[in-house]
């Protein structure tokens, strides 16, 4: 795959099309990749990176990169085409200066469920069927692809493209998914069990704003949490207000917008499972007001900026089976 | 589905015996189940309004617990004991002084604070049965019988807590007698009291109340007059001096589902 | 640095009888800020007014707290206070610590506790208030009268005699109401019909007045000089236009067992009516739930269709539709009047068991020339003239909430004794009762009426309640009743009874006050801005009040609450444009994403988005898509600040700051 | 005027009876009015006004039905029957106060009298 | 929050009211001398609407019990839509606050229009009652441990 996209992201720029492509390079380690903009063939072959580990989301850098001269290419997983689809939708990028080119993913691997089972010093992977070739500077690791998968990638939505100028490969279809389910154990169990729950797992929160910062959706020119006159800013004389509310607050900022991209999740240096508070959202914002799918089309209302006048009231939340 | 807990009364088990056999054997006849309850007390047959009043409506509370204890509703049958029974329900389910002084004295192991639905045997006949129903099961219709409903004071008030009707222009007899196939009588004096209570006192009193009901019910043209009450049909046949037939409307009931042959024999 | 001037009023004793003031005003001049803490009797007084005042211009005040009543009723007047003074008008807020405080609450204790918070709220919002200047907005020179009785007759010729156009909307087929339905009038006995009949021509006749009458108000938007209603014409199934009015139609109609209604179902009608031959417009209407040709459901069926064929103008349309119509008003006179109650809870006066117990307003169609007997007063049982007849006041007034209606019904003592005195009048055989309990008769020549009717008529007034009342087999009716003075119980052998039928709101008026935003009190009746003082105007701007649906009212109080209603729309028409509210939503450029939330659920379209360039902190300069507000459309209702996502949109007057200030100071 | 006895009629009554406008309603509905020295709305009128003793003394306390027609119509929800009955408690509680005797039952019986009359007698005339 | 030994648990409720219906509905149960307790301290906001989620979060996190918000009924509006949107915010922040486990009966919507004076001071009644069983909110004030 990796030289496919390379070889198109080379002819794209060569013809002209484009200007610039946004790609991932090598970090530190292997496992470690992180979005790059690259000019010219010379720095591609130099870096540039796609392989399992390359679960970046590139749209948000387009927020910033679509409003510069001239043509950026994207390559766009099918999940990453939602987040585009949903920036657009909201005048975030200049869909215009971006040529997208779809590629297939079969899911992401998650390096730190490889280093949880003991295994260091990764180089490289490769998968065999089911089974995932670790090459360490140990020697070679073997444990099942499913178990190294990341978690966002287990409860995959979607394999289909909602915006593409290209596509590499053929394109996947919407498919059903177990991503619900957690948060119906969650609803499942009583008020307290939830509480205690989300207690011990908000309580690992360091404020270091990497779900912030990665989020699709979380695009502002100003986040309300430094806006002074939200009355929530982040000042570090604040009280405990923002601090205690902080997740809250942005999971209901991007309630109906958000694509469940999962990224929140997977930079949380704590492992909270955050992207739990949206898919609660998205899970009431379905069964109360009809299936909607953030990113899925760029004309659709959203749905807390719409309403019908046999909406549910919000005392259906009390009435809901008692405990 | 359709077991109910009963509560005969004292005077069911004497003097109006026949109000009780008639109101067993139709209910059974109409797929209803009568559980009377092990041991149940006379309600004390009048109702103490006072509120400093508490032994008085012990035993009637006692009951309401009994049938709560099973779990089902509660029927009767004497319009007495069903004003007493209601009008004690009532008040414990919105008098929180009384009902806490009542379950002082009863210590039960679980406070009695009205749980207990009380119907009385028409209402169940209404919307248990209902008279569409009860209609159908009819073999001897009283065509062409021109029956007056007389509902006393006991059934209808006070409304508040009697809720079974409306308590100036009730219809629920009327509806029963249209069921069994007779044409029924409005009359004025159909809720207004016959002076049972005061047969003991002023016999006199309770002879021109009765009689009055009589003459009104025979001025518009009646064959008959049912009630529901024994002290009613005591006084109104006893102490009015009309000619006028006063039957239990059970027995009416009885007689139209073709029950009343197999009673007497 | 902030320098605010607290006022504290007593309101009398409204206020301070409950709540602690001084205590009050003591332990708000410790809030930061504050400079000034008073108190004082009537802060809405000129001398209340005058220490505002004063104080702004001492203390060089840069904000104003007044602790008082609602600021739904003197807001307006402090911030013109302030602004006389000098102080930006937006720079004064009001904590509410009458109906939010001490009239709720009786712990003198607890209630000054919460005046205090609420007094520190309105510090707290004070400290962020910033000055606003207020736009204009023009009056639509229009007026809406809803009910087209005397009242919105009366109320739309005035309006329109000072020159601007008004719309009477009335759900019958006929203006006219309850007074079409009397036959005479008291205290002068003259007939109802012809002081009556001629005002509803005038307001058809005049230029100025539209009149859609078998009409409903459907929906009303938008505020004082700016609603926009929604007017829903019921289909009629004749052309309003076409239509004489000849009656030929309701003659061929072979469906002639209509109850009428106009006769309160005394009598019988066609299907096709004219409700009565004064009917204005004189139009005829389908009942659809009589007609024989609509109740097939099939109007193509060729059944019927008799009054096609009599109408000479081709007027008969069995295909109309609803039809709905929209209009722009600068001012909304409410006139939806009365109807007495239904008699179902008070059926021991047999009103459900015999028809010669009737109620009074049966009696007016039953002795009207036009009504079911022409005129004659006949039993409606057997057509035979009563003589002896008993009348039963206050039947559902001056109950107990759990019995009726708790308050007195006004107006039946004297219609009551004008029924009387009419029937010793014209048939001198017949006797007359009346059970009373209080007879009330306030106003110009009322007692000496009902003197008359005693002295003059010998119409026998005995106090005291009837109990019950039996009809009986030889068609008299027994009515027992006591009689307090002889300390008897009485048994009257009666050929009629008549119900002195207490008088409700129409069923039509809670339904419109929700729709118009006004209020109305637990028994219906629109409650007025101010019990003495504003008593035509309700308390949402623009919307006057007119007639018995603010509260029971005989003919000449209807007739002078109309002409008041009618002068305060004027008075409001007459403007060309007011001043409108300042408190509007802003949008910060700087932090707007141009995302279109806002856009979307904007229900004026008050916001419009353009491309801006901006200067970037690194100097740069960048094109970016922000949304403008456009002051002069939004409302201020703030629908937009929870919508966008980064705050950037913020309301004047009620900024995300100000109202977190407040919930600070409420949950410190 | 008898303040105690007042009290303890108004408590025992539950009735409120400043509540009552002076219609007279009850005691035109009143099936025993004929039979009453005082009558239901004299009843509450003079319980407000504290004459309980002249009430008590009368025999109008034991001629009411409890039939409930004047509670039932009363437009102010006054509930005249139950202070009817609260006189009555006052006044059968009282030592020896009995109204009726059991020795002089047996002659009032005849064989069709349900029970119900004797209980019900009881119960409202003796202590 | 105000909690004595001695005496029962006394709620703060927080009251968002719109201006135009349910202020005015208060107001009239002011007029109409109808009790509820000390505890309801209300917000004058002009629509329901103007409501931010972050508004009530702040309140409960400030100390409030209980935060109730009253608007005209769905299609009465003032402003023609604004209850609409809020009936959508507020189901979702409350089904999340639930879902945090914070408990249900701390909020509530209630439609309340200018003629409901009786409504309103039952409504904040019968509120304040249901908050007072809750006890005082510490959940929400406590969601996140403070930090070591």
């Amino acid at each position: 795959m990796q030289e496919a996209i390379i070889s198109k992201a080379k002819q794209l720029l060569a013809d002209g099309t484009v200007n610039r492509v946004i790609g991932w390079k090598k970090g530190e380690f292997a496992y470690d990749i992180t979005p790059a903009i690259f000019e010219s063939a010379e720095e591609i072959d130099a870096d540039f990176v796609y392989d399992d580990f390359t679960s970046a989301n590139v749209s948000k850098y387009l927020v910033k990169e679509s409003k510069k001269e001239g043509k950026i290419l994207a390559f766009l997983k099918p999940c990453d085409t939602y987040s585009l689809n949903q920036l657009t939708k909201e005048h975030r990028v200049n869909r215009e200066n971006i040529y997208v080119v779809g590629i297939p993913s079969d899911g992401k691997l998650d390096a730190e469920k490889i280093k949880a089972k003991g295994i260091t010093g990764i180089t490289g992977v490769e998968k065999d069927g089911d089974t995932l070739k670790i090459n360490t500077i140990y020697g070679e690791e073997t444990m099942p692809v499913a178990e190294a998968m990341s978690n966002k990638c287990l409860s995959c939505k979607s394999r289909k493209h909602v915006t593409y100028d290209e596509l590499i490969g053929e394109d996947g279809e919407v498919i059903t998914s177990d991503r619900f389910d957690m948060v119906e154990k969650l609803e499942n169990m009583t008020s307290q069990e939830r509480y205690d729950f989300w207690r011990n797992e908000l309580s690992k929160c360091i404020r270091c704003n990497a779900c912030r910062n990665v989020c699709p959706a979380c695009t502002c020119e100003n986040c309300v949490f430094n806006n002074p006159d939200s009355g929530v800013e982040n000042k570090a004389a604040a009280d405990s207000f923002e601090e205690n509310m902080f997740h809250i607050i942005r999971a209901f900022h991007v309630a109906g917008r958000c694509t469940d991209c999962g990224e929140c999740s997977r930079v949380c240096p704590q492992n909270i499972p955050l992207h739990l508070l949206n898919r609660k959202f998205i899970k009431d914002i379905n069964s109360l007001y009809g299936e909607y799918q953030a990113g899925a089309d760029t004309t659709s209302k959203a749905p807390l900026n719409d309403y019908t006048q046999d909406d549910c009231e919000a005392s259906i939340v009390h009435e809901r089976g008692v405990e | 589905m359709n077991t109910f807990t009963y509560y005969p009364g004292c005077t069911l088990r004497t003097k109006a015996k026949d109000l009780d056999a008639y109101a067993r054997s139709s209910a059974e006849a109409l797929g209803i189940t009568l559980e009377e309850p092990k041991d149940w007390q006379c309600c004390g047959g009048a109702y103490t309004t006072a509120k400093d009043e508490i032994a008085t409506k012990l035993s009637a509370v006692r009951t309401l617990n009994a049938a709560k204890e099973v779990g089902r509703p509660l029927i009767t049958v004497c319009s007495a004991c069903h004003n007493v029974i209601k009008q004690t329900n009532y008040d414990i389910s919105n008098d929180e002084e009384m009902a806490a002084k009542v379950n002082n004295y009863l210590k039960l192991d679980e406070a009695y604070t009205g749980e207990t639905t009380v119907y009385h045997y028409l209402e169940m006949l209404r919307d248990v049965v209902g008279f569409d129903n009860l209609k159908k099961q009819v073999v001897n219709p009283f065509k062409g019988k021109k029956i007056a409903a007389y509902y006393g004071c006991l059934l209808l008030r006070p409304s508040k807590a009697l809720a079974m009707d409306d308590p100036e222009n009730p219809s629920i007899m009327e509806d029963f007698i249209k069921a069994i196939g007779g044409t029924p009588v409005i009359y004025a004096q159909r809720n207004e009291c016959c002076g049972g209570y005061i047969t003991m006192e002023d016999k006199a009193q309770a002879s021109k109340r009765s009689a009055k009901v009589m003459d009104s019910a025979k001025e518009q043209g009646a064959d008959m007059i049912i009630t529901a009450c024994p002290l009613c049909l005591y006084n109104l046949k006893k102490n009015s001096g009309s000619d006028l037939p006063v039957y239990y409307f059970t027995e009416l009931l009885a007689e139209a589902l073709g029950l009343k042959e197999a009673n007497n024999e | 640095m902030q320098r605010i001037g607290v006022f504290v009023c007593h309101c009398g004793t409204n206020i301070a009888a409950t709540v602690d003031v001084k205590a009050v005003a003591e332990a708000l001049s410790h809030e930061p800020g504050v400079v000034i803490s008073q108190e004082y009797q009537y802060m809405c007084s000129e001398a209340g007014q005058n220490l505002v005042k004063d104080a702004i211009k001492e203390y060089g005040l840069t904000g104003v707290v007044v602790c008082s009543c609602s600021p739904r009723m003197h807001e307006n007047t402090f911030r013109k206070a302030a602004s006389s003074a000098g102080l930006n008008p937006y720079l004064v807020e009001i904590a509410n610590i009458r109906e939010q405080c001490s009239w709720i609450h009786k712990d003198i204790a607890t209630a000054t506790e919460k005046a205090v918070i609420l007094g520190k709220a309105a510090i707290a919002k004070v400290h962020l208030n910033t000055p606003l200047t207020a736009g204009e907005s023009p009056v639509a020179k229009r007026a809406l009268v809803i009910g087209g009785g005397i009242a919105g007759i009366q109320t739309a010729l005035d309006i329109a005699e000072a020159g601007f156009e008004v719309d009477i909307v009335e759900k019958e087929a006929t203006i006219g109401g309850k007074m079409a339905q009397i036959d005479k009038t008291f205290p002068t006995l003259d007939c109802a019909a012809c002081i009556l009949t001629p005002k509803m021509v005038e307001a058809s006749q005049n230029e100025k007045i539209t009149i859609h009458s078998y009409s409903e108000v459907s929906a009303v938007k938008g505020f004082v000089g700016n609603f926009t209603a929604t007017i829903k014409k019921k289909k009629r199934f004749v052309d309003e236009t076409k239509c004489t009015g000849c009656g030929l139609c309701t003659e061929a109609c072979p469906m002639k067992k209509v109850p009428n209604a106009f006769n309160l179902g005394l009598d019988n009608r066609s299907a096709i009516y004219i409700p009565f031959a004064q009917a204005v417009p004189k139009v005829a209407t389908i009942d659809p739930n009589y007609c024989l040709k609509l109740r097939k459901g099939d109007v193509n069926d060729k059944v019927c269709g008799k009054c096609a064929e009599a109408c000479t103008v081709g007027a008969i349309n069995y295909h109309q539709q609803d039809e709905y119509i929209e209009q722009k008003y600068g001012a909304i006179v409410v006139a939806t009047g009365f109807n007495p109650i239904k008699l179902d809870k008070y059926d021991e006066f047999a009103y459900n068991q015999c028809p010669d117990v009737v109620t009074s307003l049966e009696l007016e169609r039953l002795m009207n020339a036009a009504g079911p007997n022409g005129g004659t007063l006949l039993r409606p049982s057997d057509k035979t003239h009563p003589h002896k007849i008993v009348f039963v006041q206050c039947v559902g007034s001056r109950c107990d909430d759990s019995k009726g209606k708790p308050y007195c019904s006004k107006i039946c003592c004297m219609y009551t004794a004008k029924h009387a005195m009419l029937i010793r009048e014209k048939y001198p055989d017949t006797e007359v009762y009346v059970f009373y309990i209080d007879v009330r008769t306030p106003g110009k020549n009322f007692d000496e009426f009902y003197r008359r009717a005693v002295e003059q008529y010998n119409v026998h007034y005995i106090k005291g309640m009837v109990g019950k009342v039996t009809p009986k087999a030889d068609g008299t009716i027994d009515v027992q009743a006591s009689d307090l003075l002889s300390n008897e119980q009485l048994h009257i052998d009666a050929d009629m009874v008549v119900l002195a039928t207490a008088i409700e709101p129409d069923k039509t008026a809670r339904p419109l006050a929700t729709m118009l935003t006004t209020q109305m009190d637990t028994n219906d009746f629109f409650t007025e801005a101010h019990a003495k003082l504003r008593p035509v105007e309700s308390a949402t701007a623009g919307i006057f009040l007119s007639g018995a649906c603010q509260g029971p009212k005989d003919i000449p109080e209807t007739v002078a609450q109309a002409s008041a209603a009618a002068s305060k729309a004027i008075g409001l028409l007459v403007k060309d444009s007011i001043t409108c509210n300042p408190c509007v939503a802003h949008s910060n450029e700087l932090m707007c994403n141009g995302c279109s939330a806002c856009e979307k659920v904007c229900p004026y379209g008050a916001i419009t988005y353009q491309d801006k360039e901006f200067r970037m902190p690194d100097r740069t300069t960048a094109i970016r898509r922000v949304a403008g507000v456009n002051p002069a459309v939004c409302q201020g209702c703030g629908a937009c600040t929870v919508a966008c996502p980064s705050g950037a949109m913020d309301l004047n007057g009620f900024s995300n700051s100000q109202i977190m200030a407040e919930v600070d100071a409420i949950c410190k | 005027m008898n303040n105690n006895l007042k009290e303890q009629v108004i408590r025992s009554s539950g009735v409120n009876v400043l509540k009552c406008m002076r219609c007279g309603k009850c005691s035109g509905t009143c099936p025993s009015y004929d039979e009453m020295e005082y009558h239901p709305h004299q009843f509450v009128y003079m319980v407000e006004k504290g004459d309980i003793e002249t009430l008590m003394k009368s025999e109008s306390i034991y001629k009411c039905l409890t039939c409930f027609a004047c509670v039932e119509r009363c437009p102010r929800n006054v509930e005249p029957a139950k202070v009817v009955e609260a006189v009555r408690l006052a006044a059968i509680r009282k030592q020896g106060n009995n109204h009726l005797i059991a020795d002089n039952i047996p002659e009032m019986l005849d064989e069709d009298l349900p029970q119900q009359a004797i209980v019900t007698a009881f119960r409202k005339y003796t202590k | 929050m105000q909690v004595n030994e001695n005496k029962e648990f006394q709620p703060l409720i927080v009251a968002f009211c719109c201006n135009w219906c349910s202020y005015a509905g208060a107001d009239l149960s002011g007029t109409n001398r109808l009790n509820y307790p000390t505890n309801v301290k209300i917000i004058r906001v002009p629509c329901s609407c103007r409501v931010n989620p972050m508004f009530i979060l702040r309140a409960f996190q400030k100390g409030a019990d209980g935060v109730i918000l009253c608007g005209c009924h769905p299609g009465d509006c003032h402003y023609t839509s604004g209850n609409y949107f809020t009936r959508r915010r507020m189901t979702l922040l409350f089904s999340m606050l639930d879902f945090l486990g914070i408990e249900r009966d701390r909020t509530r919507v209630e439609w309340v229009s200018a003629a409901e004076g009786a409504k309103f001071a039952a409504t904040m009644n019968e509120f304040t009652e249901a908050v007072k069983k809750l006890g005082p909110n510490r959940r929400l004030e406590d969601l996140r441990c403070r930090k070591q």
